[in-house]
């Protein structure tokens, strides 16, 4: 595509941009398909999809809003952005829920035809804010998205409402030109999805290009930007959210540790695309069953799992909470179990639709008795892909169940992944009992894992349950040392699994005044926050912890090679709780509960705070 | 399931089927006679001991797996069949057998049986109905007769009782049988066509339980009375009972009446002809509301067998078909699908 | 419940029961309609605002109690059943209503609602069953049909769906009704008969999900067709249906047959003649599978209503039985009860 | 009765006894007899029940052993004791299990009948123990029960089953004229009990004499003992049960409180009695209902709490496991909610009739998302009763679930208590709103309490839920600033009861090297080793813990006056876990799991260990 000359061009290192309209308005599909092209043009980015827990709530309300914030740079990406430079307002509503965010002096786009009076009430604006000056402090580009996008498709033939909802592809045009992207990888979008209704092809076409055409052809606009390529690792890349990385990750393990895949699940937000991903794999063998409830989603899980299968269950906090009971049960018949749990919004239903990071503790302690299990967690979206490996292969080797803790905002968020070739993941190996003769259901090997024989092997017949077992012959026991040491020899496994946890990495200096640690999906938000408070001059070291039970072996010596230890999370201070109570520190926490990602820059303050301020 | 094997290259015995564990529930307690006529008819099915599988959830009939030499597992409270089905689904080569209670599968257990029901997933579900929750020393289960006297109702319950093969039906459950633990015989010839039914088969055995609920079918037990309280259901056999096989069960509109063979008013062919194999399940469930009518016997017997695919070989199906359609899974084609792009 | 109160004195009307909140279901959602019609029968059953009670699961049906304005709860998942029976097992004076989905009710409440039915505790439950997934965005649910494709059943379910009736006569409810979204006249009467009964009130409403299953009920809902396949069920009635009202059912056995009034052979009194109030279900459940027959059609309306005591007053007269006999407990006496001894 | 003056009589302190036999033998009715007995003469006791899992395992096998301890004294006595100084073994399998706990010299009393080939065989004997000199280390008395049985009862005109089941009563009997004990008060029971039929007072009567006239009037033994009057508080007293007094403590509160007392409850061992108890208690108007599983248990427990009751749900460990979902429910909805759980050997099934301290995590931290409880513990049996009532006052008055827990042996274990007056018991005030044009569902009191409407006032109607409420208002809320502000109000209410908890007070000196930690059921163990420290000359304070969370406000203060603190557990040190996060010390643990009350001798090893020996 030719540049336009007449236009001034901008370059810009990063940007945030947010596309905001009703559920019905197909935000999120704008939204992906500039994150799609962004990508391709080789930006690096993060993107946070924002949708009301109602499906469509009633038109033009601000609780019906639907938003797709996405960051794209020419450096490494890390968030999803604070607060966004441009803002795509479909409707009132839309600027009205999204305005208080926008960065001062940012760029509005708005659909100039929605800010009808009906609209406009629905919102509850008394004036047009298009109108009335109250936007003064922004650059504000009224369009007429609705009529030009009318008089573009007049010809595809195509009904009102199908033209209706062409209006996001016009302004994802505008989108296109004035951040400088290529139409075609959309336009080719457009035919393979709709490839089979010419009508449909016509209109999503014609509405792209109409934006695109109408911003390179009117005074309009006077800036153009461009956002040059991010310098990424060589390789061949994807964009995928964490989500379906999580799915992929299975299905690799799968493949790695020769098992079927099993995944017993029952539907939560947000952790049902999970069990969408996984259910289309059945090339790969993968048994997915849609339980009744999460209480069958685990037991069924259990019972494929004693029959020999990598077996897996899906889930966000309040299906964990059901879970609870059931993986006790998995932690006495040590039988190999990854129990995924996508975080969101809680208590109870809480928040569904948002992000958080608050069922460590849930995963850590909630269940009865001393009954411990591993406790993994992904940072970012590609990462989920790795560490559902990574749990599946703790829960092969040691006989164990594994709980992954990812969250609504990496399951849901996209950003670029270099993908690995299949032979570089390594393999997992999976033992059986050879011995008929020597065979005893709770002999131990050097890691403390118990054989895992299969029904369908001959000699090999045995009973496990919920009752304790003695340990090396598996008979049922109440004898009183046995379980004091079966308890024990429990927890000492899950223990032993430290030596497979890489150490922790320090980014930054080694020692110093101050140590910032997350955990789980806030990686990017820390991160983006240490380089900020380094830019000002601060000198702070970040680490981010993926394995909480256990913990890498070196973390206590690198939380004493620092005075201070500031602990961020998505919750009240979790994972803080565990360190003060493993290593006995005094560390300082910042804590936000908003159900969005912590915000870079509250992050930053914090630790200029702490350090005394810029240097 | 794999084809059936030659029962007599098997050559195993009901002893094979015993484990080494010593049988820990009270003496004179009903469990006892399941568990012997299991091991007697597990070697007759042309399964290899190896592929049986014993799954329970808590209870004393739940410590059932403990007792088989086959491979077994003793879950928790009311998931058996959630665990069996997981199971089932994942390994449909396994007979996979689920031992459960009244409190364990119609209390707390409910919803995984109605759904496993609902779903045919191919498993032979083996209720022990004693009426009462035993391992907990003696509360009123969802099967205890209304005003029962327990220790968690002392002045009497006041809740209606599930018929549980009503409620099997109602789930469309596609073999309904019932057996009483002192008709050893006739239980083992029901065990063993739930053992060979293809789908969910799910088997009520009256159970006595002599410490807390001891008597609760004596009148289905008692030999001076039985034969006037017991129907047996026969496919394609008239509904005939009582001691001298002199009483019958007709029709009379949607209403089952009992009559006398001896006076001259009936004859055998004017009787009700059990016919197990109909579609629809609605003779079943009369049969089955028999059972609430104190007017009429208690019948056991196969209230219903019926064929239709299961879940776990509609799930393997599935797979086996898009494999051999369009190949198996590659790995490497996987990760790099869709729009990808390269940096180099 | 309380005695009923004069409906004039109440002087309540269906707006005195929209809450202050916006409806947040998609525009042309089935939901509306019940929503509507509930409020249009609230003020005519002779109950006090404050005295009725809305309780839920969730679901995007379950979001039912917030927009009524009555005391309302929104529960979890599932649990609704469990909820109000707590609460009208409590409070027997307060009228109690269940807003559920078939996810919800069926899937994981399963177990909730059969008990539920079992103790015959006096709820009204109404069940939106969309046979979807709403609010998690269109997975397959326990009443979708077999070979659904959804996004989590990409290739097709493989299970058969429960047909809600037919559990709730297998878990022996006392009143099973049955309406559908666009029928209001129809519905506005069910949910009254519902509200009128005494004891578990189940009520099915076939609600269309315009988002996920839109058109699931077209072969009801298009005027075209829909009169031949439905047959409206009226207390005392003959089955008849179909656009020339010229068509009716028999029974032949324990079949049931369409039968074309036109044809010479059959007239009206041959016809099926509804009775509702059959102490035994069988007649119910019958009606119950034509739903699952192809050449049959769909029945609407009151399959069952049949009175017997509830749990919720027999908890309560039981309480007041004793305290009338015997007095009302004292603390000081319960507390010095039994074996004491006194240390000076 | 007069006292046989021929045969020496012995002073002791306190003795230690243990009843065990076949589950069929009525070892359970045997030991109450004694307690109840014990108890009406003055003496100080506890008890512990031991029973295996099984209703009636085999005959005459070691795990069908059904037993019961009891010490009691002179002195207070605060643990069933380490070691019996007596055990009557009613077969081979009794004596084989309960030897080894056995003290050096002590006394075993053996039915000789049972000694047979077969029990002799069942119990894994090769030669019969009595015979083979093997128990030359302790004071032998073999008895023809059996034999002597049936001789006195022959006149009874009992069937042969009846007279083997009255053999218990006889060994009681020689157990009545070994300990000096009157005969009358279970005489009285007898007739109370079996008073419709004649030929069984006749039988157990018989048998209760003739065990002890048999004592009185053969040689065998020479000693007799007294143990004296135990120097109580005056009042009236009876024995009871922890699940006995949590029962009553309910009923109490419902009294005091003016609210129905409404129970939804599943079946667990070993918390069933709590339902068995409340629901004969219908002239309080308790209302009762055995749910269909612990889920429905606590959700109808929400549901009456939402009417106006109140509510309590009664369970153990996996119960516990099973409600955690709903327990979110009651916590965002903020319903007063009383959940009991009375904990047993986990994980998982584990050991169901034994007693554990491993909820203790799961009560805290055992939610989806920030959902914060109270979390509370009961000490001794008769400290139910106070618990239970201190558990519905802080529900009713924060509007908030509170946990109280108790365990198995409490439960099931029985003490003497000083029955308080009803009017010594502080009234419950339960507010409502008054005013409905004021009225808002989250409003606030002065304790964050919100207002407590309930269905059938006019006026009031209203709706909650498990999605985020706004403050004040209570209308569904996505807003981020306010679920932030929710989560922490929700924190801080639980902070607040902190006004509530009575300073945790100091036995012993208030200051020093080492002071010893517990909580809940290890109240007996640990006090009576830190008593037997001290008589070894150790300086060494103790400290009990009833709150959890909050925790009483002055405990970092006691805390820090000390320079050792030792915290005993019956599991692998969860209070610690919470001291070492709250406080940054670095406590010592002792933990056992072995099932059974922590032996007092361990505990105080551990504080001579702790301390550098006896001084
Ligand atoms: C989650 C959970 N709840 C409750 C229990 C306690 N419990 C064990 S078995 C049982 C019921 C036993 O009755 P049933 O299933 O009829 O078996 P039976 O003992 O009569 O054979 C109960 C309530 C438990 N083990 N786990
Ligand atoms: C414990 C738990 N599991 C799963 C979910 C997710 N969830 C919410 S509603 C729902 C099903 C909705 O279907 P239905 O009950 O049919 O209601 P509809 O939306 O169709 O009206 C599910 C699976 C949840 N909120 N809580
Ligand atoms: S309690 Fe009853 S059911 Fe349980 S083992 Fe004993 S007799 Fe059998
Ligand atoms: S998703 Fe379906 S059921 Fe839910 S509100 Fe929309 S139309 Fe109604
Ligand atoms: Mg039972
Ligand atoms: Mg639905």
């Amino acid at each position: 595509m030719e540049e336009n000359k007449t236009k001034e061009i901008k370059e810009l290192t990063d940007v945030c941009v947010m596309f905001a309209g009703d559920s019905g308005d197909g935000m999120q599909l704008t939204g992906t398909q500039f994150s799609d092209t962004t990508a391709f043009v080789g930006n690096d980015l993060s993107t946070l999809p924002d949708y009301p827990s109602e499906i469509r709530a009633p038109i033009g309300t601000t609780y019906g809003v639907s938003g797709f914030q996405l960051h794209f740079g020419s450096n490494q990406v890390y968030t999803p952005g604070d607060n966004p430079d441009v803002l795509v307002a479909m409707n009132p509503a839309a600027l009205k829920v999204n305005l208080p965010n926008l960065k001062k002096n940012g760029i509005i786009i708005a659909n100039k035809d929605s800010f009808d009076k009906k609209n406009l009430k629905l919102a509850k604006y008394e004036k047009s804010p298009l109108e009335d000056n109250s936007l003064s402090g922004y650059r504000v580009f009224p369009v007429a998205i609705t009529t030009m996008t009318m008089e573009a498709l007049k010809d595809c033939d195509l009904k009102p409402k199908e033209v209706a909802r062409s209006k996001n592809f016009f302004a994802l045009g505008i989108m296109y030109w004035l951040f400088n992207r290529p139409l075609d990888p959309t336009l080719e979008w457009v035919n393979e999805k709709f490839g089979k209704s010419k009508n449909l092809v016509c209109g999503n076409s014609k509405a792209l290009k109409a934006g695109y055409y109408y911003s390179e052809n009117t005074e309009i606009f006077a800036i153009r930007y461009r956002v040059s390529k991010a310098e990424l690792p060589k390789g061949t890349y994807r964009s995928i959210s964490g989500n379906e990385a999580t799915a992929l990750g299975f299905v690799a393990a799968s493949k790695l540790s020769g098992l079927k895949l099993f995944l017993g699940s029952y539907p939560i937000t947000p952790a049902s695309e999970i069990l969408h991903y996984l259910s289309r794999h059945k090339k790969f063998g993968v048994k997915t069953l849609q339980a009744e409830d999460e209480i069958a989603g685990i037991t069924s899980a259990i019972g494929a799992s004693f029959g020999g299968s990598l077996a897996i269950t899906t889930t966000s906090g309040p299906g964990l909470a059901l879970k609870t009971e059931a993986t006790g049960l998995a932690v006495i018949t040590e039988l190999p179990l990854v129990i995924v749990n996508v975080q969101r919004g809680g208590p109870s239903t809480g928040l569904p639709t948002k992000t958080e990071q608050a069922d460590l503790l849930q995963a850590m302690y909630g269940r009865s008795g001393e009954s411990p299990v591993a406790v993994i967690a992904a940072t970012t979206p590609s990462d989920c892909f790795y560490m559902a490996i990574e749990a599946s292969r703790l829960a092969l080797k040691y006989m164990a169940p594994v709980i992954l803790l990812t969250d609504g905002y990496i399951a849901n968020g996209a950003e670029p992944w270099r993908i690995p070739h299949a032979n570089e993941l390594e393999k997992i190996e999976v033992k059986r009992p050879t011995n008929p003769e020597e065979f005893h259901s709770y002999d131990r090997d050097e890691n403390l894992a118990r054989p895992w024989a299969v029904p369908g092997t001959p000699g090999f017949e045995h009973r496990i349950g919920g009752l304790e077992k003695a340990n090396i012959t598996g008979n049922v026991s109440h004898d009183p040392e046995n379980h004091d040491l079966m308890c024990r020899l429990r927890a000492e496994k899950i223990e032993r699994m430290q030596a497979d946890v890489p150490d922790l990495e320090i980014d930054g200096d080694q020692e110093g005044e101050l140590l910032v640690i997350g955990w789980g999906g806030t990686h990017g938000s820390i991160k983006e926050a240490v380089i900020a408070a380094r830019n000002e001059g601060l000198k702070v070291s970040r680490a981010h912890l993926k394995y909480i039970n256990p913990f890498p072996k070196n973390l206590g010596e690198v939380l004493s090679n620092f005075d201070k230890i500031l602990i961020a999370e998505n919750n009240l201070g979790q994972l803080a709780s565990i360190i003060r109570n493993k290593y006995l520190l005094p560390v300082i926490q910042f804590n936000k509960m908003r159900g969005l990602p912590l915000k870079t820059y509250e992050i930053t303050e914090k630790i200029s705070e702490i350090l005394g301020g810029a240097k | 399931m794999n084809d059936k094997i030659d029962v007599q290259e098997l050559n195993l015995t009901a002893k094979d089927f015993q484990s080494d564990q010593d049988v820990r529930w009270c003496p004179g307690c009903g469990d006892y006679s399941v568990l012997a006529q299991v091991q007697r008819v597990f070697p007759t099915l042309g399964i290899k001991k190896e592929n049986f599988v014993w799954v329970a959830g808590i209870g004393c009939s739940s410590r059932f797996p403990y007792y088989m030499s086959t491979y077994g597992i003793h879950g928790i409270h009311g998931r058996a069949p959630a665990i069996a089905t997981g199971l089932k689904v994942a390994r449909p080569d396994l007979s996979v057998w689920v031992a459960t209670g009244d409190g364990d599968l119609m209390s707390i257990g409910g919803n995984h049986f109605i759904h496993a029901c609902r779903k045919n997933i191919d498993l032979k579900i083996i209720l022990f109905n004693n009426q009462i929750y035993g391992l907990t020393k003696g509360q009123y289960s969802p099967t205890s007769e209304k005003g029962k006297v327990t220790k968690s109702t002392p002045f009497g319950s006041v809740d209606y009782p599930f018929n549980p093969t009503s409620l099997a039906l109602g789930s469309e459950a596609t073999f309904v049988a019932r057996t009483i633990d002192k008709e050893t015989k006739h239980m083992k010839e029901m065990i063993s066509r739930a053992g060979k039914h293809k789908g969910t088969a799910f088997l009520e055995v009256y159970q006595n339980c002599i410490i807390f609920n001891d008597g609760a079918y004596n009148n289905l037990t008692d030999k001076e009375i039985k034969e006037d309280n017991i129907v047996v259901l026969e496919h394609g056999e008239p509904l005939i009972f009582g001691k001298n096989l002199d009483k019958g069960i007709i029709l009379d509109g949607f209403k089952t009446v009992v009559v006398d063979l001896n006076d001259d008013k009936h004859t055998v062919e004017d009787l009700w002809v059990h016919d197990e194999t109909d579609e629809s399940p609605i003779r079943a469930f009369m049969l089955s509301h028999m059972t609430d009518d104190p007017d009429m016997p208690t019948p056991i017997g196969v209230f219903r067998q019926f064929l239709k695919p299961t879940y776990d070989e509609g799930v393997q199906n599935q797979i086996d078909h898009i494999i051999e359609t369009t190949g198996e899974g590659d790995l490497e084609e996987l990760l790099f699908r869709g729009n990808t792009w390269t940096v180099e």
